[in-house]
């Protein structure tokens, strides 16, 4: 492994139990019943990189997201963040909290991912508490003013709740909350799929900003191959929990290799092929 | 003109609200002609499921319309009472809803939901109307043999296909698909799409296709209607009108959009600045001139109207 | 302070303020209600008698009808008296302060024991949800005044005769308390359950909040407005619940006669005529719970706008 | 479907076995039974010879399983006050009470539902409105207050009614039952009405709102616009699906009435096991106390039961398991 791969996902599983419990498959003689969410998926992230993981529903690219930023311990495999082992349970709670502060996450939900109780300024300060980033309250509320600025809202933003916000806005909060504790690695989960189109351009270019701005690393998790395009470097395809295919963006969209990538790029509806107004008069 | 089948004449929809009241819909004509599949795309917000509900005669207390007409063919079917309206509903005009999943009652058997469907409204006995449920279950590609079979039972995009059975039963002329696909993968997206698009065209039944996907329009739509905050801004040719589009918004629209064919990790993505403005805040003129590159001075003091059934901007006067 | 100003302009402005001044009923459920605590909080300074004192009683002015002077002592009592010769009106309010005083802290124990074991069942999830809402399941398919009777049952089995009485009220709070936590556990769970698979509590346990600082901190917050809802219709229940046990004799003491046990002493002289001693006290408990049902009904419906 | 039958009988054993322990506990350390045996002068000879007789000195597990051993052969022991057996006590009584629970809960359940739909079928109308603002009445009036204002009303003023006790019964076979004389009857509708009218506007209420949940589903917007009439989507579509929540509750709620009659039966003076038990309470008999929360318990637990099973029939979704894990 050459020292620019930052993020090292390796033979990362996430088994999920369904069985029914053990009375019950006694008498229905069933074996016990396993999900394989997410299936021996190894890869890298360069870092400043953006690594895009393309999936359907049920492909595992959420779980593989909730693993990447040590929210949920994987069955098998580990995720290594600059050669740090995320679910390493010898490490002290200051080394773990010197990982966590280094990774963050923006969501896909822009309604449920701001507590609606918080105003914007607490929500964007609760981090920097948490971590001691700021030394007094004037530190902090600096910071606070600075962030919103960072994602193009303005300062007097700060005191006001999240539902005074539109989609886009509060996809802004969002991603402000998550760069509060300076982090270098942000996953980001289908953080456009819940915007209208006009606005997710403007929060696209707002993350490949950033990364230009502040040298970030991005696991981008999407089922829009149109939007991959713009904003990965590499592209990974899931199908099952596994990863089927791995490619730089162009070599993987302009020549995939396996049938399922074909079908998904075949299928993307596209605006160029508007060609029905010739089969009706 | 006898090839148009429904025509909505200045329709207004208001919501009346303690601030003042709330128009989801604001002065929008049209006409969507027999056979043809017609696209309405706009952001959330743009009024364009509240026009299908509009002319399903089903929009939520304490909404009504306001003023407008709505005609099919020539009758008016938005001051029907309820009596009359349960003769057009399903009948004559049909809806798709979004969510596959919530649309169907879970309690009764797809079978079921399908002969009471048919019995309602066509002049069959039971065993015929059974016939024709099973007819209707091949045609949408679901095996007969789950006539007994419940919701739950079915993936979400095979239930979708219940739905469309379920909407042609009747045979209607026109059918509302509001998202009809939003809720589905992409690929299973496509089928659907491809599957309402073909039996529609045998039947000669026209479809209002609703959607906030402009990539589904471009595909699937004979013409297209574009919406934004309650009032129609362009409406054409989906081809002409993807490859020129003229109002500002369907512009910015088009080249926001990113596109599977092109571009790399250095393009930087068209975009509008700012936000649809929700309704209890409309500004003043044309409600897109905040956001407008090419506004014009009057822009912030006239609305304008739809010029030669087209496109509602002064830059085109 | 700016901040309280701009918190009495958010009222003000407020939809929740809006839809109270839009209810006439609501307002004067909202005045009855506050008329009624008042009176109870106040009782020593408004009534115009001591219906505990011994001493002032007049067994001569025994049932006096109201607004008409005692055929012996020419008093005139505005509600009348009672069999004793006590004045209804101050022991009403006296009653009043009981009912009260136990519909509030029962009220106040179900809530916090019921919020507590909520938002720790919801979050935690796994056997500690099992355990808690397994109990729950059981205590429901009791009613709660069955529940209330069998505690007040059992803690005079264990206590000496001589303190009966005494811890009487002590001993109703904890027996109606202890029977309606349920619904606010299982509201709280259920909200819980809902919240925690929010993505703004992934963001606090990404930056490595403890649970506890998550279900306090983020949680609470946003479950309060059911809670409050449920507080309120609890507390109709409550005031019920205790004039049902007074009333049956379970409940508060002779010595602290609450309104149910003003009805209970004044069903026996219904039905010779003595209307009003049972009929004021009972209008008040109606006028009570109705207020507080109203309220809470009307809460409900402001705060889940779907159901309007 | 066989699995899940099983595993609601054994919860239902299990909230058996929780109610016979807490019945056990209060039995062995509420008050102390030697003493509520052989009163305060006793010798220390009778007190031990009880205490072995009543095998206080076994073991507690012990102690429990004999308890339960009694119990399932109806031995409840003596009361404390008039030293009768328990049992005979509840045989002799239980009759009374469960005629009393059915017509309640018959009431309840049948104008409950229709005035549920009702209101929420016709939500602006007048009646309707009416109706839902006089269930708050209902909701707010304690059981007991109700059951004094009829008696005063239909029996002192009117003279229409008898205010107390069950009117004339007929014994069939150890049962005895108030349904087949007039004076049976008569006596029936006021305790009845007094018990069921609470849980009537609970039923009525969560009726309503239940239907208006299921009025705002897709299902029924799709039912609408594919034409169905309003008849057919009120009561073909809507009104299964209300069912189904209000089942559940309303089989919970009609299960309580048997213990609300205590207060019903006060009120009356039936002479069921409600007013038993009040008088145990008040005099801290516990053997009747813990006989009565047992009986209590196995009902609860049968009806659970059966609510349970109904809601198999009724739901599909439960029927394959699939409620639990709906994919997306």
């Amino acid at each position: 492994m050459s020292k620019r791969e930052f993020i090292s996902i390796d033979r990362l599983s996430q088994r999920f139990d369904l069985s029914d419990p053990w009375i019950a498959r006694v008498i229905s003689r069933r074996p016990k019943q396993f999900l394989d969410a997410v299936d021996n998926v190894s890869f890298n992230i360069e870092k400043g990189k953006t690594y895009a993981l393309v999936g359907e529903s049920g492909s595992g690219k959420s779980t593989i997201a909730l693993t990447a930023v040590g929210l949920l311990r994987p069955t098998g495999g580990s995720v290594l963040i600059d050669g740090h082992n995320l679910y390493d349970r010898t490490q002290s709670q200051l080394e773990h909290r010197r990982i966590r502060r280094r990774l963050q996450m923006v969501f896909q939900s822009p309604y449920a991912s701001l507590n609606p109780r918080w105003r914007v300024g607490n929500i964007l300060a609760e981090p920097l508490r948490v971590f001691s980033l700021a030394d007094s309250q004037s530190a902090e509320r600096r910071r606070v003013h600075e962030l919103l600025e960072q994602v193009g809202l303005s300062i007097s933003d700060a005191h006001r709740f999240p539902h005074e916000f539109s989609g886009g806005q509060r996809q802004r909060i969002s991603i402000a909350r998550a760069l509060a504790s300076r982090p270098e690695f942000i996953v980001c989960d289908e953080p456009t799929s819940a915007l209208d189109v006009s606005v997710q351009a403007q929060v696209l270019n707002l993350l490949k900003r950033l990364q230009n701005d502040l040298g970030l690393t991005y696991l981008f998790i999407t089922h829009d191959l149109a939007v991959v395009r713009v904003m990965a470097h590499r592209i990974g395809v899931l199908k099952s929990g596994r990863l089927i295919e791995e490619e730089s963006t162009e070599s993987l969209i302009e020549s995939p290799q396996s049938e399922y990538t074909k079908m998904l790029i075949r299928s993307a509806p596209r605006i160029g092929r508007a060609t029905t107004g010739t089969s009706f008069p | 003109m006898t090839d148009i089948l429904l025509s909505v004449r200045n329709l207004r929809v208001v919501f009346p609200h303690r601030h003042g009241d709330l128009v989801p819909i604001d002065d929008i004509s049209f006409d969507v002609k027999k056979g043809e599949i017609i696209g309405f795309v706009g952001e959330s917000g743009a009024g364009k499921s509240m026009t299908g509900a509009a002319i399903m005669g089903l929009i939520d207390d304490p909404g009504m319309i306001e003023s407008g007409e709505i005609w099919l063919g020539d009758v008016r079917i938005d001051q029907l009472d309820a009596k009359r309206l349960i003769k057009i509903r399903g009948k004559r005009i049909s809806m798709i809803f979004q969510d596959p999943l919530t649309s169907l009652n879970p309690l009764k058997t797809i079978g079921d939901q399908l002969v009471e469907t048919i019995l309602t409204h066509l002049p069959v006995n039971a065993d015929q109307a059974k016939r024709k449920a099973l007819i209707g279950l091949e045609e949408v590609g679901i095996d007969p043999g789950r006539f007994n079979a419940y919701p739950h039972e079915f993936s979400g995009g095979m239930r979708q296909r219940v739905v469309i059975a379920l909407a042609l039963a009747a045979e209607p002329e026109l059918i509302i698909a509001d998202e009809p696909t939003t809720a589905l993968d992409v690929s299973v997206q496509a089928q659907v799409l491809e599957l309402l698009k073909k039996l529609c065209r045998e039947r000669n039944a026209s479809v209002m296709l609703i959607t906030h996907d402009m990539g589904v329009i471009a595909e699937t739509t004979d013409r297209v209607a574009v919406l934004y905050a309650g009032r129609l801004v362009e409406i054409g040719n989906t081809a002409s009108l993807l490859s020129s589009p003229r109002h500002p918004y369907t512009r910015g629209l088009i080249a926001s959009t990113p596109s599977v064919e092109h571009g790399d990790i250095s393009t930087h993505l068209y975009q509008i600045d700012g936000s649809m403005p929700r309704l209890d805040a409309l500004p003043t003129g044309c409600s897109f001139h905040p956001r407008c590159q090419d506004a014009l001075p009057r822009c912030r003091l006239r609305q304008p109207e739809v010029i030669n059934k087209s496109v509602a901007c002064f830059l085109y006067e | 302070m700016s901040k309280d100003k701009s918190l009495i302009n958010r009222f003000y402005k407020s939809d929740f303020f809006y839809d109270f001044k839009k209810s006439p009923v609501t307002i004067v459920s909202f005045v009855v209600v506050l008329v009624l605590i008042l009176l109870a909080v106040f009782a020593d300074l408004i009534a115009p008698t001591d219906p505990f004192d011994a001493k002032s009683l007049n067994l001569l002015n025994g049932f006096t009808a109201p607004m008409e002077p005692n055929a012996f002592t020419g008093e005139t009592f505005t509600l009348g008296t009672d069999d004793q010769g006590r004045d209804l009106l101050s022991a009403i309010i006296f009653g009043l302060r009981v009912s009260l005083f136990v519909g509030l802290t029962a009220v106040i124990l179900a809530m916090v024991l019921g919020v507590s074991l909520g938002l720790l069942a919801g979050y935690r999830g796994g056997w500690v949800d099992s355990v808690i809402m397994r109990a729950a399941d059981i205590q429901v398919t009791f009613p709660s005044i069955l529940i209330a009777m069998l505690i007040f049952g059992i803690a005079r089995g264990l206590l000496p005769p001589d303190l009966r009485d005494e811890l009487a009220i002590t001993v109703l709070i904890i027996a109606i308390g202890l029977s309606e936590w349920v619904p606010f556990a299982r509201t709280v769970r259920g909200t819980t359950m809902v919240e925690k698979e929010k993505e703004y509590v992934k963001a606090a346990r990404l930056i490595g909040l403890s649970g506890r600082q998550i279900m306090v901190r983020h949680i609470l917050p946003n479950v309060l407005s059911p809670v409050l809802v449920i507080a309120t219709i609890t507390l109709a229940l409550a005031i019920i619940a205790e004039a049902t046990l007074s009333f049956l004799g379970v409940g508060a003491p002779p010595t602290e006669p609450s309104l149910g046990t003003l009805i209970r002493i004044g069903q026996d002289f219904l039905f010779s005529g003595e209307w009003w001693i049972l009929l004021f006290p009972a209008a008040t408990l109606l006028a009570l719970a109705l207020s507080v049902n109203l309220l809470g009904d009307w809460l409900r419906d402001t705060l889940n706008p779907r159901l309007k | 479907m066989l699995l899940i039958i099983l595993r609601r009988l054994g919860q239902s054993f299990f909230v058996l076995f929780l109610v016979a322990l807490i019945s056990f506990m209060m039995f062995r350390y509420v008050g102390n039974p030697v003493d509520n045996l052989l009163g305060q002068e006793a010798t220390v000879e009778q007190r031990e010879a009880l205490i072995e007789a009543l095998g206080l000195n076994d073991p507690l597990f012990i102690q429990y399983f004999d308890f339960v051993t009694r119990v399932l052969q109806f031995d409840f022991g003596n009361s404390y006050r008039g030293a009768l057996p328990v049992a005979d006590m509840i045989l002799e009584r239980l009759p009374a009470t469960l005629e009393l629970a059915l017509v309640s809960a018959l009431f309840a359940m049948f104008f409950g539902v229709v005035m549920g739909v009702f209101t929420a079928i016709n939500r602006r109308g007048i009646t309707g409105n009416f109706i839902l603002s006089s269930s708050l009445i209902g909701v707010s009036l304690p059981t007991f207050l109700i059951g004094v204002l009829l008696i005063w009303l239909f029996s002192v003023e009117l003279r229409w009614l008898p205010s107390f006790g069950r009117g004339e019964v007929v014994e069939l076979g150890g049962w005895t039952t108030g349904f087949l004389t007039v004076s049976g009857l008569k006596s029936l509708i006021l305790p009845g009405i007094t018990l069921g009218l609470y849980q009537m506007t609970l039923i009525m209420r969560l009726t309503r709102a239940e239907m208006l949940e299921v009025l705002r589903q897709d299902y029924i917007k799709f039912a609408r616009a594919r034409g169905l009439s309003e008849r057919a989507v009120y009561f073909g579509h809507a009104l299964r699906n209300t069912l189904v929540p209000v089942i559940t509750v309303a089989g919970l709620q009609l299960g309580s009435i048997v213990a609300f009659a205590i207060i019903t039966e006060t009120v009356f003076q039936w002479p069921g096991v409600g007013l038993m038990f009040i008088n145990a309470v008040f005099f801290v008999d516990i053997p009747v106390m813990s006989a009565y929360l047992l009986l209590v318990g196995t009902l609860f637990v049968m009806i659970n039961l059966i609510v349970d099973l109904l809601y198999l029939a009724i739901d599909p979704r439960i029927r394959d398991g699939q409620l639990k894990r709906q994919e997306r």
